[in-house]
């Protein structure tokens, strides 16, 4: 277990997550997608403050504040799911087009 | 005996020019409308004064032995720093023999004639405004002959065309007038480009632009110096402005084939066809010509075109007149004709044997007289007759004893009988073309005296002999006094200038630089060869148009040709219009329309489809937003350099 | 820490006291939960911030260092200008909304949490300059935008604003992956998140490949944010979901806040790597004018071709970055203030009409003479025509990239505003030409409101011809 | 060395743009209805303008600098103004601003005149009027290339509405394509303002500050065809002119006026200022490109204008030929060219603000422009008759009036000018005149002469305000004819210093 193999772990989970956004076409899916996404930075900022940050406590205090405020970026996500919800729009990326031009 | 340096009226010769400017001003801005008849007094008033003014500078003039060229005054007009080392451009008055005799003419004639219109045009609701106009030209013509230098020349020169061109679009609601009034001066205007051009070569070549200068040997010598090559062949810049130069005079004197706007321009009153288009404006392409004398003597190729064209319009315009019934019109083609003679008389002279040269200006002096008169007499009769058509006069020489007599005197000089002016000049003229070794304009000159002959005496017989063929319109046929007085006056110079002015022209009209000319070998048949021809004519026309003659139209296919005038106005119309729209206007309006504004509303049209496209992009599907991310994410990488 | 230095903090501790206030006032002083009572606090809070910043900006020193992790200076004063402004005009727009007939397009409910929310940005994008580390730039940057997702998509009835604000979320998260990637990787590279640790770094050693791959990453943030082609297709659908001052609010104190991020950033720690970056600058100002001016062509929906119109705007601001920091920043600053004094100008104007199209204001000309100069100004300053400031501010940006030697660039970019001229000119012609509409009849401005706008456009002038002006944001920018 | 504070000086030429500014703040103030105050009130400013300026011109013999001064203007003033980047509101004037700027304050006041019957909108008519005004006199008291620019593009928010609102025909399309090409032509000058502020290596756009300056030959290479072409826009340069027919045609009578009377001159005025006078290289280079151009105008102008039928594209295109005489003049390259060029720019905008001026009465008499439907008009309307005929007679060339004195300095001075093209376009220039002697004439006998119309019955020739613009115009006309030395004596020593810097 070294930097180069969290890295690519890391690199990996990252492109995981942009192809999932890219192909997945429900709304929730893609919010999964983003989360893996945000996933693999952590990993990278905790891989990088193990291995060789000079200061590697400011990496794990940005791991949780990370945790802290893409977890409130998600709660609004799902607010405005519900909200699409209520007006029983099927959730689904390629039925979002009222808007374009 | 005056001597010219210390003369008044020479001192004072700007009076010739500003009395009639005054005179147009005061006519123009305030009288012509309110007081016609105000207008008609100052008008003649101020030109007796200029006509006055001039006589006591030819007076004062001609007292010299050897009236030598001199500068009465001028004041600076515009100055051309930077320009061949500064030039400046002044407004003078050049005085030399020809100018002081021009000078005479122009006011004198102009005199009577101002006085001859006030009768003419009574009860014409633009009489006032006629003696605003005719004043101008007066004005005009004056600052032409006196030029000192080709600029003023050209302005002035310009200005009588102006004046030429209101005064025969007087009737402007007439269209024929309007049309006639716009040929003259599109294509005085068309010859005068190229006058223009050739100012401003020699202007550039020479750093000068006075005659003095200009007519200098060393400006010859200079400008022959410098060849213009343009493709293989090369010719002298001297040539090439020569003939620029003498381009004004072939439009301003309607030579061959530019002639057209004369005829035309006879739909003008019959006063202003009498000075402007027979005695004075149409002469200026000769004095031009004359003024010129020296560099295209030196140049050859302007003297060669005068003598061509000169004795081809001369036969060409009296073949047409033969066949003319319009009266004016008859005038109007002898005038081109007369023209001719000029023309090719100047051709054919040369510095050393100027006889021809001072047979022209002989020749200008006379006939200025007698075609002004016959032309007055001419406006006589068509209020007599109530028409222009020959046909439609004839017995009027009771009716109109004054007219008559006058036509009389005007025939048989400009048909060159002696004892009357006309036969000393054109006399003078053949014999130059004979003395000067040119057989065949002499030939032509006679053969042309003869059809002159012919047409004058035609004339004559239709306008006063035989039946009335007026059906009436002549009934109150009479001679207004104001009319009638003009006409007596110049029959007086008509008959006799040739008498005393003769000897003094071919002694003292020389072109500048020479101050005696030894004449050549003066052929003695000449005048009886000349008077022969002329009598020859008026025998045929006599037994042509004498007792019994009943009018028909023309069956004969080649008079027919004559009468239709050659058809030149309808090539011209047909070459002009065709050249101008069709080939050119035309496709150029298409080109700025189509190509220019196409092009135009073509890249807004592209811009706006771009717009749509990027609109269909935005196709409001979030993973097409999403890819576009990255794509720039991509690009991103590229342009950072961290592709390498 | 003195008074001089402290009043450097009191814009934005006030900043971020406000949305506390409004809640607080809501929750107690306003029982109908009316607009007015927390629209006036909030009003009142701004307006001390503005006058907290006057003072700073007057009396204040050059810098304040808190905590290591926040710093204000001028130039960061005057970003906080541009939010605080921005905000409280924005929040005016609003007060009609909530005012409108139930029914309405234009109706909005809740005004607390609106407001509240509206102050919550507001005071992320003044931590967002301030930032002195990367967590507080990121902190910042959050707070600065999960308000706007809510605030776009604040329409609960209609699904044009829920759909927006989902495409919203959804891009911004990504961006967000991005950015947070690319501090990842800065930090892997230098081992720190303190700004002045990362350029020490640099400064040893310049051009690491990392660093530059992080920078990339991290420009992407920015490039979201301020709507940069191909980051941009957000912004329409998201402008037109969302209600009219919210989209006034994003087209202007969110592309300044983008902006300072991106100044903050690369005329800070990552100011070495900026010169390697100059083609990316210059390409994607090209892009971005292009796509905006093309995208404005043909729009109907007003917010939609304002939309298009910012991301143009954007495009010019870009040119600024190829300049050197003690010109770029001053000149970026005062694009900046004008084109936001422009575009909240034509923002109101509508709002004060209600205009869901760009056709609203026919005729505008003859019903409300006053509004329609007012509109004619602002387009004619955001068009970029003299004597109006946003010439001036165009003129400076564009002597920026003319001065880092790219000509063609300046001319693309000119050319570009010959395009902007004509749909702005139509606009116009709608105002002036056309004739009203059969039921226009003239609008009665509440006389906050008149004075507002008499403000907005009497700076459009003053900005341009009062050189004291651009004096300070230059000497600021220092 | 020049003043940098407002001396008395400066602060008089800043109000010939002054005026026009307070006089828009005082008729905003004004209430819509209150037309004929308003009327009078621009006339008044108007007025006040031209007696500021004739004061200039008369003061200029005594205040004009020795000849080498190293800034040749009179009542200089070069005041800071942002030096971030560095700009100075630098003014004032030499002999041949203020001939431009007496050419705006004459056709201000007729302007003015001939909109006496503006009803609708008037307010706001005169309003962008002044609008127009300040922006022009801004620009030829301007020596700080920044301030030149600006108050050039103040010209255009006017320009739009003006045309847009108050114009006839397809005028929004006009308008638009106007104010576009407009644009684009300034946005080619914008960027060579820029390369000349940064390649001088001042950072100034201090006009004389830059003349000292030897700019690299290759910047020049670039630098001259973007200032020239995008001045050239203004001035109707072939082949981007075609917004001049179309904008000045379906522009009302007093717009019409000015923008080919003086706005137009601003093009050409900034050829000669910025592009000529600083990259003199750079236009020996390029100058028989242009040259070629000019000439293509002046013919090319002259054919369209023959085959037009709408009077007023007939004058457009006319101003498109003589135009290109102007940048004809400049392609001399020596005294005489550039000289001609400038009385050319006087002469011309005296004579279409004329002919504009009469066409718009006939306009508004007889309700159409299309010399088909128009005829006999000289019986019914004789003043109005006279006016065009002298003002078309100008048109030509004739000597006597002020076309003609341009005319003979521009030929004379591109043919002095050695090389072989110049003298072959110079012939071709020459010959146009008759083209234009062609469709003037034909203008004028179709439109003036042939039998009184019925239809015409009971016109009412041109009343007092419309007489009074007439005769202003054609007095300026005249005396520049008759008496051509009262300009060159204003301008030839302001030409001099520009022609040393076109040798160097």
């Amino acid at each position: 277990m070294n930097l180069t193999a969290c890295l690519v772990l890391a690199a990996l989970v990252f492109a995981c997550g942009v192809f999932g956004m890219l192909r997945n076409r429900h709304i929730i899916n893609i919010l999964i997608s983003i989360e893996l996404m945000l996933n693999a930075v952590m990993i990278n900022f905790i891989a990088f403050a193990h291995f060789r940050a000079a200061d590697p406590t400011a990496g794990s205090v940005f791991v949780i504040f990370i945790i802290a405020l893409t977890s409130a970026e998600m709660a609004v996500a799902l607010a405005v799911v519900i909200a699409l919800y209520r007006q029983r729009h099927p959730l689904d990326v390629e039925r979002m087009k009222r808007l374009h031009g | 005996m005056a001597d010219p340096a210390t003369s008044w009226a020479i001192a004072h010769s700007w009076l010739t020019l500003a009395l009639p400017l005054a005179a147009f001003l005061v006519n123009g801005l305030a009288l012509g409308r309110r007081a016609p008849r105000a207008a008609a007094a100052v008008a003649v008033l101020a030109n007796f004064a200029a006509a006055v003014v001039a006589l006591l500078v030819a007076r004062d003039y001609f007292a010299a032995a050897h009236p030598a060229p001199l500068l009465a005054w001028s004041f600076p007009w515009l100055e051309l720093p930077h320009f061949a080392g500064g030039l400046m451009l002044g407004i003078g008055c050049w005085l030399d023999p020809i100018a002081v005799m021009m000078l005479v003419l122009i006011t004198v004639i102009s005199t009577l004639v101002h006085l001859y219109a006030a009768g003419y045009l009574r009860g014409d609701p633009g009489f006032g405004r006629f003696f605003a106009l005719l004043p101008f030209f007066a004005f005009a013509m004056t600052g032409l002959v006196i030029a000192p230098d080709l600029v003023q020349l050209y302005i002035f020169w310009e200005l009588v065309g102006l004046a030429s061109y209101l005064l025969i679009g007087f009737w402007y609601t007439k269209p024929a007038a309007v049309e006639a009034s716009k040929k003259a001066f599109i294509i005085t205007r068309f010859a005068d480009a190229f006058f223009l051009i050739g100012i401003v070569l020699v202007a550039t070549a020479l750093g000068t632009v006075q005659f003095a200068a200009v007519n200098a040997p060393a400006a010859g010598a200079a400008l022959a110096a410098s060849p213009v090559v343009f493709g293989g062949h090369s010719c002298s810049l001297l040539a090439l402005a020569a003939v620029l130069l003498f381009a004004g005079a072939w439009g301003k004197s309607a030579m061959f084939p530019l002639h057209v706007w004369l005829p035309d321009a006879m739909e003008g009153p019959t006063p202003v066809s009498s000075i402007i288009h027979s005695a004075t404006m149409v002469v200026a392409g000769v004095y031009l010509t004359a003024r010129l004398f020296p560099l295209f003597a030196a140049a050859g190729s302007a003297l060669f075109l005068a003598e061509t064209l000169g004795a081809f319009t001369a036969l060409f315009a009296a073949v047409m007149a033969c066949v003319q019934t319009d009266i004016k019109r008859v005038l109007a083609y002898s005038t081109l004709s007369q023209l001719g003679f000029m023309m090719f008389a100047l051709g054919v002279a040369d510095p050393a044997a100027p006889a021809g040269y001072t047979a022209s200006m002989f020749h200008v002096f006379t006939h200025a007289f007698f075609k002004s008169m016959l032309f007055l007499c001419a406006g006589i009769l068509i209020h007599a007759a109530h028409t222009n058509d020959l046909l439609g006069m004839g017995g009027l020489r009771r009716k109109l004893p004054v007219t008559h007599a006058a036509t009389l005197i005007g025939c048989l000089a400009l048909a060159g009988i002696w004892p009357l002016s006309g036969f000393f000049s054109k006399d003078a003229i053949l014999a130059s073309a004979w003395t000067a070794g040119r057989p065949w304009i002499f030939a032509v000159g006679l053969a042309t005296s003869l059809l002159t002959a012919f047409y004058m005496a035609r004339f004559y017989l239709l306008a006063f002999h035989g039946a009335s063929r007026a059906a009436g319109r002549d009934a109150h046929a009479h001679e207004d006094l104001l009319m009638a007085l003009p006409v007596a006056l110049l029959a007086v110079p008509s008959a006799a200038a040739g008498w005393f002015a003769e000897k003094y022209f071919a002694q003292h009209m020389l072109p500048p630089g020479l101050h005696t000319a030894e004449h050549a070998a003066h052929a003695p048949w000449v005048p009886w060869l000349a008077l022969g021809a002329a009598v020859a004519g008026i025998l045929y026309a006599a037994w042509r148009y004498g007792r019994g003659f009943i009018p028909s139209a023309p069956k004969n296919p080649a008079v027919r040709l004559a009468w239709n005038r050659f058809y030149v106005d309808e090539l011209w119309q047909v070459f002009a219009h065709w050249l101008m729209f069709t080939l050119v206007a035309a496709p150029a309006k298409w080109f700025d329309s189509v190509v220019i504004d196409g092009s135009l509303d073509a890249s807004a049209w592209v811009m706006q489809k771009l717009g749509a496209a990027q609109r269909a992009w935005q196709n409001g599907l979030v993973q097409r937003y999403l890819a576009a991310m990255l794509v720039g994410l991509l690009a991103l990488w590229l342009l950072g350099g961290l592709a390498k | 820490m003195n008074l001089s230095t402290a009043i450097l903090l009191l814009p934005d501790a006030l900043l971020l006291l406000a949305p506390f206030v409004v809640l607080f006032v809501d929750l107690f002083f306003n029982p109908r939960h009316e607009a007015r009572p927390v629209l006036r606090a909030l009003s009142w809070v701004l307006l001390a911030v503005g006058g907290a910043l006057a003072a700073a900006l007057c009396c204040g020193e050059r810098e304040v260092v808190f905590l290591h992790a926040y710093r204000v200076t001028p130039w960061m004063l005057w970003f906080k200008v541009c939010f605080t402004g921005a905000a409280l005009v924005a929040a005016r727009m609003a007060e009609g909304c909530f005012a409108v007939a139930d029914g309405h397009p234009a109706r909005l409910t809740r005004p607390g949490e609106f407001f509240t929310l509206l102050a919550f940005a507001a005071g992320g994008m003044s931590v967002t300059v301030s930032a002195l580390d990367l967590i507080t730039l990121f902190i910042g940057l959050e707070m600065a935008t999960i308000p706007l997702y809510v605030l776009s998509g604040f329409y609960r009835r209609h699904l044009d604003s829920a759909e927006g604000a989902m495409k919203f979320i959804i891009m911004g998260s990504l961006a967000t992956a991005f950015v947070l990637f690319g501090y990842s990787l800065l930090y892997g590279a230098t081992g720190h998140l303190q700004f002045s640790a990362i350029a020490a770094y640099l400064a040893e050693h310049p051009g690491d490949p990392l660093v530059r791959a992080a920078a990339l990453f991290i420009f992407t943030a920015g490039a979201f944010k301020l709507a940069l082609a191909p980051f941009h297709m957000w912004a329409p659908d998201v402008y037109q979901g969302a209600p009219l001052p919210v989209a006034a609010f994003l087209s202007t104190a969110s592309k300044a806040a983008a902006a300072g991020f991106l100044v903050v950033l690369f005329y800070g720690p990552l100011a070495p790597v900026r010169p390697a970056l100059a083609p990316v600058f210059a390409a994607f100002a090209a892009a971005t004018m292009l796509v905006g001016n093309l995208g404005s062509l043909r729009q109907t929906n007003f917010r939609r071709f304002m939309a298009y119109s910012s991301i143009a705007q954007a495009g010019y601001l870009l040119l600024g970055f190829l300049a050197e920091r003690e010109y770029a920043v001053g000149a970026l600053l005062y694009f900046l203030v004008v084109y936001l004094t422009a575009n909240l100008a034509v923002f109101f104007v509508y709002a004060t009409v209600r205009g869901e199209d760009v056709a609203a204001v026919n005729g505008l000309s003859r019903t409300n003479p006053a509004l329609a100069a007012v509109l004619m100004l602002a387009f004619f300053s955001l068009a970029g025509i003299p004597p109006l400031a946003g010439f001036n501010g165009k003129f400076w940006l564009f002597a920026a990239a003319a001065g880092a030697g790219r000509y063609w660039l300046v001319l693309f970019a000119v050319l570009n505003s010959v395009v902007a001229l004509y749909y702005y000119m139509n606009v116009i012609r709608a105002a002036y030409i056309e004739p009203p509409a059969a039921d226009a009849r003239p609008v009665k401005l509440p006389r906050a409101d008149a004075l507002l706008l008499f403000v907005l456009v009497a700076l459009l002038l003053v900005l341009a011809l009062w050189p004291a002006f651009n004096r300070a944001v230059f000497a600021a920018a220092l | 060395m020049i003043p940098t504070t407002l001396t008395p000086g400066a602060l008089l030429l800043s109000l010939t743009w002054g005026i026009p500014t307070l006089t828009i703040v005082a008729l905003a103030l004004l209430p819509a209805a209150r037309t004929r105050l308003i009327r009078w009130v621009s006339l008044g400013s108007a007025l006040l303008n031209l007696a500021l300026v004739a004061g200039l011109i008369a003061a200029w013999p005594a205040h004009r600098p020795p000849l080498g001064a190293e800034v040749p203007l009179a009542f200089a003033a070069r005041i800071p103004w942002f030096d971030q980047p560095h700009i100075t509101y630098f003014v004032g004037v030499d002999g041949i601003s203020l001939l431009m700027m007496l050419l705006a304050a004459l056709i201000a006041v007729c302007g003015v005149l001939v909109s006496w019957r503006v009803e609708a909108r008037a307010k706001e008519f005169f309003i962008y009027m002044q609008v127009l005004l300040a922006g022009v006199f801004g620009c030829f008291i301007s020596f700080d290339l920044f301030t030149f620019f600006l108050f050039n593009e103040v010209t255009l928010i006017p320009t739009y509405l003006l045309i847009g609102i108050f114009g006839t025909g397809r005028k929004e399309y006009c308008a638009m394509k106007l104010n576009l090409m407009l644009f684009a032509g300034s946005a080619l000058v914008l960027v060579g303002l820029l390369g000349l502020y940064y390649a001088s290596g001042l950072h100034t756009f201090d006009l004389y500050a830059l003349a000292k300056v030897r700019f690299p030959a290759d910047f020049q290479h670039w630098a001259f065809p973007a200032l020239f072409l995008g001045f050239g826009v203004l001035g109707a340069l072939f082949p981007f002119h075609t917004w001049s027919p179309d904008g000045h045609s379906s522009a009302p009578t007093a717009i019409s006026m000015f923008l080919a009377g003086v706005h137009m001159k601003l093009g050409g005025y900034g050829c000669l200022r910025v592009a000529m006078f600083l990259l003199p290289e750079g236009a020996r280079e390029w100058m028989n490109v242009f040259l070629v151009l000019a000439t293509i105008n002046i013919i090319y102008g002259a054919f369209i204008a023959v085959k037009q039928t709408d009077l007023k594209y007939i004058n457009a295109y006319s101003s498109v030929s003589h135009c290109g005489l102007v940048l004809f003049g400049y392609a001399a390259l020596n005294f005489l060219g550039v000289r001609g060029a400038v009385l050319q720019m006087f002469s011309h905008g005296l004579l279409t603000a004329l002919i504009f001026a009469v066409i718009g009465m006939i306009y508004s008499r007889t309700h159409t422009r299309q010399i088909g439907e128009l005829g006999g008009l000289m019986t019914r309307l004789p003043f109005i008759g006279v006016a065009f005929t002298l003002a078309a007679l100008a048109g030509l060339g004739l000597p006597g009036l002020s076309g003609f004195v341009a005319e003979l300095n521009v030929f004379l001075g591109a043919f002095a000018r050695t090389p072989v093209l110049n003298k072959v376009c110079t012939v071709i220039a020459i010959l146009s005149i008759v083209v234009t002697a062609v469709y003037l004439l034909r203008t004028i006998n179709k439109v003036l002469h042939g039998p009184a119309q019925a239809k015409d019955e009971g016109l009412k020739d041109a009343d007092l305000a419309e007489r009074a613009a007439i005769v202003i115009l054609l007095a300026g006309v005249i005396v520049m004819g008759v008496w051509p030395r009262a300009v060159t004596a204003l301008i030839d020593g302001s030409i001099e210093p520009i022609v040393e810097q076109l040798a160097r």
